[in-house]
Order: C-alpha cells, then structure tokens, then sequence
C-alpha cells in the first residue's frame, strides 16, 4: 500500500510540474507578445500579467468544463 | 452518434483543446477576473469549437469512407 | 484472437479521434484567422471552410506521401 | 521550497522551454555566431523566464490550495 | 548516409512536419480543390524542406563530432 | 550485454532523429518566416540561415543550462 500510495503522490506531483511549465510558457508569451524583452527581472506589472495569465485561464478552463458537462445531461 | 460516442471517450483533449483556443482568442491582456465581454466571447468560442469539431468529425469520417471504397 | 481484434479496434478508433481533434484545433484557427469570435454558431462560410481546410489537409498528405515514395525509389 | 524542488526534479523541461522562448524571442535572423546584443538579450530572457516559472508555481499552488479549502 | 538511413527510418514523422508546414504555408484560404498556385507551392515547398532537413542533419551531426572531439 | 548495447544505441539514434525533426521544424518556419514558397531549391544564403539557426539554437541551449547549473550552486 505504501509503494501505491508514494508512486501516486510522485505522478500527481509530476502532474501538476508539467502543468506549471506549460502555463510558464504560455503565459510567458502572451505577457511578452510584440515587445522585447529588456530586462531580466519582472515589473509589477508583469508579475501581475503572469498571476492573471493563469487565474483567468484556470477560469476559462472550469467554464469549458461546466460546458460540456451541461451540453452532455 | 459515431461522432457524440467518440466525443464522450474523449473529453478530457476537447476540454484541454477549447480551453487553449478560446483563452487565447477571446483574453489578450488578462486582468483580475474575466470581464463581460471575455466571458460572452468564451461562450460563442466554446460552442463554435464544439460544432466545428462535429463538422470536422462528419468531413473525416466522410473521406475515410470515400477512399475505403475506392480501394 | 478477439480480445486483441478488440484491442486493435480500440486502438484504431482512438487514433481517429486524436487526428479529429488535431484537424478541429487547425482547421478552427485558421478559418478564425484574424477574426475576433462573434458568434457561436456556424454560418455556411465557416461551415465550408471548415470541410474545405480538412480535405485540403489530407490531399497535402498525400501529394507528400507521394513526393516521398517517388524520391526513395 | 516547493517551488525549488519542482524546479531541480524538472530542469530537463525547464532548459528546453526555456531555451526555445529565448531563442524565438532573442535571434531573429541568424548569423555565424551570438552577437553582443543577441548574447544580451539571451542573459535577460532567461532570467525573466525563470522568475516567471516561479510566479506561476506560487500562484498555480495558490489557486490549488484555494480550491481544496472550498470543497 | 548516415543521414538517408535515419530519413527511412523516420518517414512517418517526416511525412507528418512537411504537410503541416507546407499546408500552413501554401493553403490561406481553403477551397473545393487545391489551386494550381497552391498545388505548385506544395511541390516547391516539400522539396525545400526535405532538402532543409539534409543540411540540418549534416549541420547537427558535426556539431555533435566537434563537440565530441573537444572533450 | 550485446542486446542491452544495442538498444541504448538504437535509443540514441532516434532521440538525435527526433532531435534533426525538431530543428527542421524550428528553422524551416524561421528561415521561411513572412515570405512566399518560391523555389524547390536552397540558395546559399537560406542554406547558410539554416545553419546558423542550428547552430544559434544550440548555443542558446548551452547558456541555458550554464545559466541553470550556476544558479543552482
């Protein structure tokens, strides 16, 4: 039970790090779309681009999915 | 009903492929929280995604078909 | 013998279902090219587009595969 | 910290994500080496992507926790 | 060889780059058939990205001998 | 031994062909970018683009993970 439980902790933890890299790079592109990049830090305007970039795909995720869960009842 | 079974077994990439497309057409600058008109726009995105995946189900299904028969 | 023609089935069946759901992600973003989303029907334009952009696909792939086969002989 | 620990376990993806967005963004026409300003840009791009990976994480395990506390 | 060897093996995936590219490329405004610009742009286009795909892998295969012999 | 050998080989070979499919793809649409198909053929100077997009994306990779190991210290 132990090694079930630990190979299921590992896969939801690799999971959710997949996740984070596919929205650091989606997001990383829609915040620095048609602009160079001049700086290597982040301005607090960007780092808030970022946290929106994500919460409101996040948002639009649990609209698609409340959805299709209505369109198939 | 070909279309809608295949539809139910997949869910999970329709889900992941309308949330992608219609994120990033309908949110260009995302602010703190999805105003009106990003909201109407996920909306019209969200269903025209569906009827075009049934039309392009319908188109494949079609041309498997045609070109079975030609065998 | 039948649980692998099932398995074979199977697997052939989701194949399908993964190359729909490729041609539907672009095919909608070109016949969405440059154009905001205002409705969510589909008028008979888009309807056409969307048939034409599949079949149009697929006869790119087989003017390819031909291309291939000729070069290797 | 958990962040760091995503992050080491993760390094192959985060180099090819990393190296690819900096690469688009950074040379535009290539030419027969790195020049200053491309070298330049490479330097800032890729600290601005790591701080990025690291706002996302934060956030995403915020919105995380966010959720399971609702339920 | 090396080169033509490794292009057999992998056809399928060769197959699968040059369409997507070369109808990305070719087919703006998909009709009822492939136009004769369109058909021609799709002959053009394969044969430059098969020949793009002989000078990369000879261009990465050095890379990685100098690379080797360096050590 | 030999079988194991063998395999890892096999391995290697098709993560450097994956490899060459990536950086076709990559420097393709790079060195094609916001221009028509007009030839078959390669003249020199898209040769020469070819090239140098290889050979730039990997520098760009080496000071990636240069950067990565440094701040890792």
């Amino acid at each position: 039970k132990d090694i079930m439980q630990f190979i299921e902790s590992e896969q939801s933890k690799s999971k959710v790090q997949l996740s984070i890299h596919n929205f650091t790079d989606m997001c990383f592109k829609k915040c620095n779309a048609n602009r160079p990049i001049t700086s290597g830090g982040l301005d607090s305007n960007e780092e808030q681009c970022l946290t929106n970039c994500l919460n409101r795909f996040l948002d639009t995720n649990i609209k698609v999915v409340q959805a299709l869960q209505g369109s198939s009842k | 009903q070909i279309a809608q079974e295949l539809a139910v077994a997949n869910a999970t990439e329709l889900v992941s492929k309308i949330t992608e497309n219609c994120f990033e057409k309908c949110i260009v600058n995302p602010s703190v929280a999805l105003n009106a008109q990003e909201d109407y726009c996920v909306n019209q995105c969200l269903e025209k995604y569906m009827r075009s995946w049934n039309v392009i189900s319908k188109a494949y299904i079609t041309r498997i078909q045609q070109s079975s028969a030609e065998k």
